[in-house]
């Protein structure tokens, strides 16, 4: 079918095209377009290759979650574009000798692929005639391969509890009450009885603040062992006597 | 079951782990820990030797084989088993080990810092080294080969001298080293026979390309502990930083641990390969003799003086295991345990020096017979010890190397009998140095003579030197069977390969 | 048994007086070693009688065993034959008259009791040498004799100079050691065992016998000879191995005689005797033992003659003397040599012990041109010094006319002799030079001894003279009494076997016929010796100095002993230290730890090297994964 | 169907579920604390199911459980209960680290392990793998507020997303030239008289994905990095479980499905094999920090594992079984006495911190040079015959380059050990550590008796690993 | 010439090898790194769907669901990292990333 081989080259050219573009323009902002253009370029070439349901994911999911969510995050970072250097490593030359050899090599080997005499015995799921695609892979997906889709559940699980581990935040910058801590705080935990001799001053004495033995006392409950500079901890008031 | 009617040899090498158990038990103040750590570790190794004393009045010394042998099986797939047992060439070693041990533990009597600790590693060594002369497992060996480095480097390094951290480390990356190599050889085999029993080993034909590596992956381990020129300095800066009683150990027994594996592996297992290489082992011997005691001429340390005529002696017993003939194998085999006593006698003089002088310079030295005359009679007999005089031991392991070497070569016994006028040199000028003269230095002035406890640990050492001296019988009976049929075997398996034979530059009696 | 006494009563008297000394005192310790070594002497006369009278048969006293290893045996045994005999004999008496004479001589010196334990112990050293029934045990005494002389020559350890000379005692003697114990090695390898009776038994059979050296088959007994013999000749001090003896003249005086005159230097000469059944077959080595021993008989006479120590010249004199036994050795004389040994060693303690006198005399003082006119001060003396030397003269009647006779006829007629008796006549004449050069500078002339020690020259104590007089008797007539026995028609029945002349069995009857000329020869030289050294040094006292400066360059080389001191200084000694200090320093710290040093420090830089790449780049670390990817790939379609 | 053969990994999953609800719901200060108790509940559960659970493949060949995946299972579980007692003391002096996801990652971390040693199927395998290195990505930048820690997660994701997409590109050149994704398919695929070239480099891409997660040369550069730049008590785990399963993974991979190549791949091995263990023992020399310096060294037993796998035999198999077991608790006892370098409520963590550590501190510095020498292969501490096994796997198989290697190797890291052991013993001291709490003494003193004692329970170890290798190779 | 699995393959091929290049030659930031290797998974989903048509086997498909699925997670948790970094460092700059090094 000529189509599909006119289409195949179009899009594989833009794609390949747009793929170059996502890992030289400057701007992130840029890149992350040209990686959408990308995807819509490999949902048509999966397209060709008989793979609608897999295309439309590709369109509706990814482009539709993944892509948006690295623009957000580009968007979000407030990155200074000017700061961003362009250009190559050092080593590019070499880099791209080494490239091309992988490249060839890569191409040597996958141009030699021909139909291995024993796969049609070794397939797992042979695709079934008269059944759609999206049907087909609905009837394995759910019975075969339940194991790795629970799997697959977990790792998006995973993925979750790592995203709020490692960005949500409790909101500590705003100041709260604690009644009860306010409640059971003594005397002795703030204060210090000191017995002094009349007629010294209390700079002779080294009793100045900072208290030495302020980091000896016992932490609030809820204050974070490190002191943060906009959490105060309530200054112990020293009382002198005579 | 074995002679003894108990696992005897087991028990001898792991009775010291338990006075280490007992003596970490030691609870109370520096002092109480001190002292009782102390007697704890005489007690311990003086048990040690007591029970060993069965091994010399039970072992049969008309037998050629393993004897109070024990068994246990451990990796079966592998080949590896828990074996113990010892032959001819091994009880004297064994013995050695536990008589030097308390006389080790003695000479270290007055050791301040850390004593716990120091008494520990001494009892953690005497485990490995008896287990190393019992094994007969070569994996067990190997095992035992290798921790023994452990105490030893912390001996040197915690408890010795100036420049100890680099005697130590040195020491150990030597050892380790050799017995990395070692240990690729004893892979080959244990690949080739599918087993590690040294008795099943020795009776375990290989072909000569085999033989021939695995000598020298053997030799690289051996060649160190020994110490064979060129491999010596990490000796040298051992004993000199080493505390007197790891020098005691070093000389008394972990060189003799390179001879045991010579005798034990390279000769009778690799007869072909040992053959051909007898002539660069003869080599090495006979230049080592030569150079260690041409440099030990003009040391100053008293230490190091020591440590390169130990060099020299023991490269008289690799050339006498490299003759395969009784009396050269013989011959070394008292020269290794002679140089086990006299050499560690040696370091306890040295000792007894610094401990009055706190210096292991000769600078300055001279005239101490004045005050400390019978210190000076018993360094005396050991100084003629290690020049090799009749009637004391070092005579006989020379007088026998000498004669076996000249079966195989005129040069290698002319060389090798060099060490007759060349230790003489360098002992009797260090003698002289140390303690003839007029006695100049004023701290000198001071000395006193022997007290009990140094008595304790040199008089015994001089008996065992006469003693060998004058009745070696009663020592070569052990090992005349084993060595007797060691050297025949040797023979059969030489005839078996006579083109080899044939290459050797051998100077010989036609008749 | 009784034996055994005469052997090992001097040891337990070494060990009594050197570990009980000093509770015993310096009176209790010289009692203990005295009485022990009559107990020996009179133990050694009974049964050297015994053995020699052939009364008893030869035999052998088992003590125990000493070392089996495989068939290299070797036990506590004593050889109890003739010339075992013989030795002890002169041994015990000699060393019992040195013990006695030493009690006066060593009054008051600061550790008796060690020295009388040294004395008897050497003397345990020597006998267990001459008895020793294999050649292990016979190295044993050996070596032991070599300690013991290092002890006693370093005896006064706070003179530098005394250790010196007791350590080059040691090492020169070692030096001989070296041939004699490859020696043994050399015969074990070719008769299977070190036992004597094996040895002497088997010594036929492996006449054909040759031994692979520098390239060539050298007949083997050759080969055993000139080992043995090289170990004899550091024991006897011949030329090349005798720069000891003369240094060994540090020690107190009784142990120059003992040790330096009457036995541990003639251990090389029994040695050679006890051999003699394997020598006969060993005429190369033979005829090396002839050309040294000739040589050192006049070397070592020509260096008596210009020293000016009095011992000095009497320890010279002992080396020559050795020089004519080794030559009758070396000829085949060997009863003639043991002959010479036994007269020897009656005439040179004496000489010795009278020097000691003299040097008692004169407080210490040692050196001849600071004597002289001290005849009339101590005649007693003065008289058996006389004695002495006419005997070692071999000046007719006395004990060296006979022995040294015996030597210089069996070399004149012995094969391959002819240069031994050169040297031999020649020597002749340089003893009684330098014998009466002492006599005349010591006794006669104008006294130059210094003034503060002149009023302390004084005859020794009896226990000093008395020994004198008995050696004296024995060096009249040594000679004259055992000549019939050790020579004479009655050697075959005395030696009993015990030495082997099978290759010359005619020569000591040919001896017996030697023409006049011949005969006289020594005598006259001798005569002429004294004539010249009273020429020179009574008739014209300026002769010699005038001398000295026209023949310059040979008397420097005289005084010098041929400079064979600085030889060895410069050959040896030095190179040996350089040598050392060169292994030491470039050899062991430079190459031999620089080697690892170089390795550890290539390691650390690659070390470096491999932590630089860890830039911290991800970019970088992303490219080294491909470069591996890349590698790996490659790798696979090359090597598929 | 046989759903049984998955007990351990759907137990842990549930368990980790629940122990993240209880988090979320428990009072906020004693959550770490509560989850950590109950994961380690979880992974002792876990463990007793693996012992008990039927063995046999699973949900239409993609899951196998047999007597390898249980030996290593068993590792795996123990190594991280062990982390996370390491965890318990550690994370809650640290800010920002005592947070009940921590725990709950871990056991995600160790159900994708499982996973992954019980892979029948390039796709298990991928999603056990990525349920694995998901998990410890995150946990690695666990301490968000620390640059260090950040810059450690980030290049641990980076580098490993690039190495999981090379897996996966190898997965599917696999897939596309043999026809299937099922192990034993691809190894009846590869009884064809001459595999395509597609394949094998298929092979190589999957190689170097696996090798990236055990860190080897030269695919290790990210674990330096990531090793010092993490908290040390995720670097305690970073170091054991994943290693084992890692290297498991690619035992059974290189020998299951590829292993009709072992002529085409041995080589490779090899080379990776010596690159690792020279690496593993020329950097660490240079190294000041001792996290980074136990990275390096790392590497270098990962070299000496792949030893085994290059021998390509049982016997190979068996005797890198042996070394992970015991190379997984010396590197948990290690990073544990790091944990426990703390002066004035910092950690410390470069060499000079230990000086005199033996004189302060004889327990902990004991420990830990028993730890370091067996790491170097001094006997009789386990490490010795985990090398002596290895090395003998190599000689057996007739790789004596690679045995010779290991040899060289060993002595250089024989130095680095002992400069540590010198500077503990021999330097003089540089200060007391704080007081260590009970937990990290008992994850020390086990790891201790583990590494001291080995050789009692060395006759039992090699037969259980021996029964692994045989499950692995029928 | 008729379309192929070739065709697919060596676009994939290509496609993989500029996320390499795009990873290791880039300074600018790391939210490219990371869009460098979408276009990997990309290249291996292409290769996936190509393969799965010829063989005429729905694993391809199938796995591809799964790779999806992970990148997904990945994408998530790789920009949470970076978040992370960006908020400790500042900067998301490549070179900046070399905290830890040697």
């Amino acid at each position: 079918m000529i189509f599909d081989q006119i289409f195949f080259y179009l899009f594989s050219a833009v794609l390949v095209a747009a793929a170059v573009m996502v890992v030289t323009s400057r701007n992130p902002v840029h890149s992350v377009l040209f990686l959408i253009l990308c995807f819509f370029n490999a949902a048509a070439l999966f397209l060709i290759a008989g793979a609608e349901f897999l295309a439309m994911i590709l369109l509706i999911v990814y482009i539709g979650a993944v892509a948006v969510l690295f623009l957000f995050v580009v968007m979000m970072l407030d990155i200074d574009f000017s700061q961003l250097r362009a250009g190559v490593q050092r080593y590019a030359p070499i880099g791209a000798v080494i490239g091309v050899i992988l490249l060839l090599e890569l191409v040597l080997v996958v141009g030699g692929w021909r139909f291995s005499a024993s796969a049609p015995a070794l397939r797992l799921n042979p695709a079934v005639a008269g059944i759609s695609n999206t049907d087909a892979l609905g009837r394995v997906l759910y019975t075969q391969y339940a194991f790795l889709f629970e799997t697959a559940a977990l790792v998006l699980m995973v993925a979750m509890i790592g995203a709020i581990v490692l960005t949500h935040r409790d909101r500590r910058r705003s100041r709260y009450q604690n009644i009860a801590e306010q409640i059971a705080r003594q005397p002795a935990d703030t204060m210090t009885m000191l017995d002094l001799p009349i007629g010294v001053g209390v700079k002779q004495l080294g009793i100045l603040r900072p208290k030495p033995k302020l980091a000896a006392l016992p932490a609030p409950a809820e204050a974070p062992v490190q002191l943060a500079s906009d959490h105060r901890v309530p200054e112990p008031i020293t009382r002198v006597e005579g | 079951m074995n002679q003894a009617g108990f696992p005897l040899l087991s028990l001898l090498t792991f009775l010291p782990l338990v006075g280490c158990l007992v003596i970490l038990t030691v609870r109370g103040d520096e002092a109480t820990v001190a002292s009782n750590a102390r007697w704890a570790a005489l007690w311990t190794s003086l048990i040690v030797f007591v029970l060993s004393l069965v091994l010399w009045f039970e072992f049969d010394r008309g037998q050629a084989g393993f004897q109070f042998t024990e068994r246990l099986s451990w990796l079966p797939t592998y080949g590896i088993d828990y074996r113990m047992g010892i032959d001819g060439i091994s009880v004297l070693f064994v013995l050695i080990t536990t008589a030097l041990t308390p006389i080790a533990i003695l000479s270290s009597w007055t050791a301040k810092v850390r004593v716990r600790e120091y008494m520990l590693a001494f009892l953690f060594m005497e485990t490995t080294m008896i287990g190393l002369f019992c094994s007969l497992d070569f994996v067990m060996f190997f095992i035992f080969f290798e921790a023994v480095l452990i105490p030893m480097f912390l001996i040197i390094g915690v408890w010795g001298g100036e420049k100890r951290l680099y005697a130590a480390i040195k020491f150990f990356l030597y050892m380790f080293t050799g017995s990395m190599v070692m240990l690729l050889g004893i892979l080959a085999l244990w690949f080739h026979a599918g087993t590690t029993s040294i008795p099943v080993l020795l009776q375990t034909p290989l072909s000569r390309d085999m033989q021939f590596w695995l000598f020298l992956a053997f030799l690289a381990a051996f060649a160190v502990k020994i110490p064979i020129w060129p491999v010596h300095t990490w000796l040298i800066d051992a004993h000199r930083e080493a505390p007197i009683a790891g020098s005691v150990l070093l000389a008394g027994v972990l060189a003799n641990m390179g001879g045991y594996g010579f005798l034990r592996f390279s000769v009778p297992m690799l007869p072909n390969a040992a053959e051909y290489f007898a002539p660069l082992m003869f080599a090495l011997g006979v230049i080592a003799i030569i150079y260690t005691s041409v440099v030990a001429l003009v040391q100053r340390d008293m230490l190091k003086l020591v440590a390169y005529s130990s060099v020299g002696h023991m490269a008289i017993a690799v050339v006498g295991i490299f003759t395969f003939t009784v009396q050269g194998i013989e011959g070394s085999l008292f020269r290794m345990l002679s140089h086990g006593f006299i050499t560690a006698a040696l370091f306890l003089c040295v000792g007894v020096l610094m401990d009055r002088t706190r210096s292991q310079s000769m600078d300055g030295f001279g005239g101490v017979v004045h005050r400390m005359p019978f210190f000076a009679l018993l360094f005396m007999i050991f100084a003629m010890g290690t020049v090799g005089l009749p009637g004391t031991a070092g005579f006989i392991g020379e007088i026998l190397v000498i004669v076996g070497a000249l079966k195989v070569n005129f040069w290698v016994a002319f060389l090798t009998a060099i060490t007759l006028i060349i230790s003489a040199v360098y002992t009797l000028v260090w003698y002289r140095r140390i303690i003839f003269g007029a006695l100049v230095r004023p701290d000198l002035k001071a000395l006193v003579d022997l007290n009990g406890r140094e008595m304790a640990m040199l008089i015994p050492l001089v008996a065992l030197t006469l003693w060998m001296g004058l009745y070696p019988s009663s020592f070569s009976v052990f090992f005349d069977a084993t060595v007797g049929a060691m050297a025949q075997q040797h023979v059969a398996a030489i005839a078996g390969t006579t083109h080899l034979a044939a290459a050797l530059p051998m100077a010989g009696v036609i008749r | 048994m009784i034996f055994a006494i005469a052997v090992f009563a001097p040891l337990f008297g070494s060990l009594i007086s050197g570990l009980f000394g000093r509770w015993l005192g310096d009176r209790g310790a010289m009692g203990v070693s005295l009485l022990f070594m009559v107990i020996a002497a009179a133990a050694g006369i009974f049964t050297g009688g015994q053995i020699l009278t052939g009364l008893v048969p030869a035999s052998t006293v088992s003590i125990g065993d000493w070392l089996h290893v495989g068939s290299f045996q070797a036990n506590w045994e004593l050889r109890y034959d003739s010339l075992a005999a013989v030795m002890v004999v002169m041994v015990t008496v000699v060393s019992t008259l040195i013990h006695l004479y030493s009690v006066g001589y060593m009054h008051g010196d600061r550790s008796v009791p060690r020295f009388f334990a040294y004395l008897s112990l050497f003397t345990f050293a020597m006998l267990m040498l001459v008895t020793a029934n294999d050649l292990l045990q016979l190295f044993f005494g050996w070596e032991g004799v070599g300690l013991v002389s290092y002890l006693l020559i370093g005896f006064w350890y706070d003179k530098p100079s005394a250790n010196a000379a007791a350590i080059k005692a040691f090492i020169m003697n070692r030096v001989g050691d070296l041939g004699f114990a490859l020696g043994i090695a050399l015969v074990f390898f070719l008769f299977g065992s070190i036992q004597l009776d094996t040895i002497f038994a088997d010594a036929p059979l492996h006449n054909a016998a040759t031994y692979r050296l520098f390239g060539t088959n050298m007949h083997a007994y050759d080969v055993i000879g000139v080992l043995l013999f090289i170990g004899a000749m550091g024991k006897s001090a011949q030329i090349g191995l005798h720069t000891w003896l003369a240094d060994a003249m540090e020690g107190p005086t009784p142990v120059s005689a003992l040790i330096h005159a009457a036995t541990m230097v003639t251990a090389g000469v029994f040695l050679m005797a006890r051999m003699s059944p394997l020598l006969e077959y060993a005429p190369f080595a033979l005829t090396v033992v002839t050309i040294i021993g000739g040589t050192t008989a006049l070397f070592a006479a020509t260096i008596g003659c210009a020293q000016t120590d009095i011992k000095r010249v009497i320890a010279y004199s002992t080396c020559s003397q050795l020089g004519y036994m080794f030559v009758a050795i070396g000829v085949g004389a060997y009863q003639a040599s043991m002959f010479h040994l036994i007269c020897h060693a009656c005439f040179k303690a004496l000489l010795f012990l009278t020097a000691g006198s003299v040097i008692h005399a004169m407080s210490g003082e040692q050196d001849m041109r600071k004597m002289g006119g001290l005849a009339r001060r101590i005649p007693y003396t003065y008289v058996m010094m006389w004695i002495g030397s006419l005997a070692i003269a071999g000046i007719p009647v006395l004990s060296g006319f006979y022995s040294k006779d015996a030597i210089l006829d069996a070399a004149y007629f012995g094969r391959g002799g002819g240069y031994g008796f050169i040297c031999g006549e020649l020597a002749t004449f340089l003893t009684a030079f330098y014998s009466w050069r002492l006599i005349f500078l010591t006794f006669h002339g104008p006294s130059h001894v210094a003034p503060e020690v002149e009023h302390h020259v004084h005859e020794s104590p009896l226990v000093m003279t008395g020994p004198l007089a008995v050696l004296a008797l024995g060096a009249i007539f040594a000679g004259m009494t055992l000549r019939y026995s050790f020579i004479g028609g009655g050697q075959g029945l005395f030696w009993a076997g015990s030495i082997s002349d099978i290759h010359h069995p005619n020569l000591l009857t040919q001896i017996e016929h030697t023409p006049l000329f011949i005969e006289l020869l020594p005598s006259l030289l001798g005569l002429l010796g004294i004539l010249t050294a009273f020429v020179m040094y009574i008739a014209m006292p300026g002769l010699p100095a005038r001398m000295a400066q026209m023949f310059g360059p040979i008397y420097r080389l005289f005084l010098n002993k041929w400079y064979f001191d600085e030889l060895y200084d410069a050959v040896f000694v030095r190179p040996y230290h350089a040598v050392a200090r060169v292994l030491w320093h470039v050899g062991d710290e430079g190459i031999i730890d620089g080697i690892p040093r170089g390795g550890a420090a290539l390691v650390r830089g690659s070390s470096g090297g491999v932590v630089r790449l860890q830039t911290g780049s991800l970019a970088g670390y992303a490219f080294v994964m491909l470069i591996g990817l890349v590698v790996l790939i490659t790798v696979f379609l090359i090597f598929r | 169907m046989n759903w049984l053969v998955a007990l351990p990994e759907i137990a842990l999953a549930i368990l980790a579920m629940a122990i993240l609800l209880v988090g979320a719901f428990a009072p906020k200060p004693g959550a770490f604390r509560l989850a950590s108790m109950l994961s380690l509940g979880a992974l002792l559960i876990t463990t007793g199911l693996v012992a008990v659970a039927p063995q046999g493949i699973g949900y239409g060949g993609l899951f196998v459980a047999d007597a390898f995946s249980r030996f290593v299972k068993v590792v795996i579980l123990a190594s991280a209960a062990l982390a996370i007692i390491l965890s318990l003391d550690f994370n809650e002096r640290e800010d920002e680290m005592a947070r009940f996801e921590f725990p709950v990652l871990i056991l995600f971390a160790s159900a994708g392990m499982l996973i992954m040693v019980s892979a029948n199927n390039l796709m298990t395998l991928y999603l056990g793998l990525e349920l694995q290195s998901l998990a410890l990505y995150v946990i690695a930048a666990f301490a968000r507020d620390t640059l260090r820690s950040a810059e450690a997660g980030l290049k641990y994701f980076v580098l490993g997303s690039l190495a999981s997409g090379l897996l996966l590109y190898g997965i599917s050149l696999v897939y596309g030239f043999s026809g299937s994704m099922d192990f034993s398919r691809i190894a009846t695929a590869l009884l064809a008289p001459k595999p395509s070239a597609g394949l094998i480099v298929g092979m190589i891409f999957v190689l170097t994905g696996l090798s990236f997660k055990i860190a080897a040369v030269p695919f290790h550069m990210w674990s330096p990095d990531v090793y010092e730049g993490s908290p040390t008590s995720v670097t305690a785990l970073l170091g054991s479980a994943p290693k084992v399963a890692g290297i498991a993974l690619l035992l059974r991979v290189m020998l299951v499905p590829f292993g009709h190549l072992l002529p085409q791949w041995q080589l490779l091995i090899e080379i990776v094999s010596i690159a690792s263990m020279v690496l593993g023992s020329l950097a660490p020399i240079m190294q000041t920090n001792v996290k980074r310096l136990l990275a390096y060294s790392a590497i270098g037993h990962v070299g000496y594992a792949l030893m085994g796998l290059a021998a390509g035999n049982a016997n190979g198999v068996t005797d890198t079984l042996v070394y992970l077991a015991t190379y997984a608790f010396m590197a948990l006892g290690s990073f544990a006495v790091i944990i426990a370098m703390r002066r004035q409520g910092r950690p410390v963590e470069t060499i000079a911190d230990l000086s005199g550590l033996g004189r302060n501190d004889g327990a902990l510095a004991l420990v830990l040079a028993v730890f370091l020498l067996s790491m170097a292969g001094l006997p009789p501490f386990s490490g010795f015959f985990a090398k002596l096994y290895v090395f003998l796997a190599a000689v057996h198989s007739g790789l004596w380059t690679l045995a010779a290697f290991g040899i060289i190797t060993s002595i250089f890291g024989l130095y680095y050990y002992l400069r540590i052991v010198k500077v503990m013993y021999f330097d003089a001291p540089a200060g007391v550590f704080d007081h260590r709490a009970p937990s990290l003494s008992f994850v020390i003193a086990a790891t201790g008796i583990v590494t001291t004692f080995f050789i009692v329970v060395l006759g039992p170890v090699t037969a259980a690993a021996q029964a692994a290798a045989q499950a692995l190779l029928g | 010439m008729p379309l192929s699995v070739s065709h697919y393959l060596v676009v994939s091929a290509i496609l993989l090898v500029i996320g390499i290049f795009g990873i290791f030659m880039n300074r600018k930031n790391v939210i490219t790194i990371m869009m460098s290797i979408e276009l990997m998974l990309l290249a291996v989903n292409l290769n996936l769907v190509a393969f799965s048509g010829a063989l005429g086997d729905l694993t391809g498909q199938v796995f591809t669901m799964f790779v999806l699925t992970v990148a997904a997670a990945e994408a998530a948790i790789g920009l949470a990292i970076v978040v992370t970094y960006f908020r400790n460092r500042g900067s998301i700059a490549v070179e900046d990333v070399n905290l830890m090094k040697g």
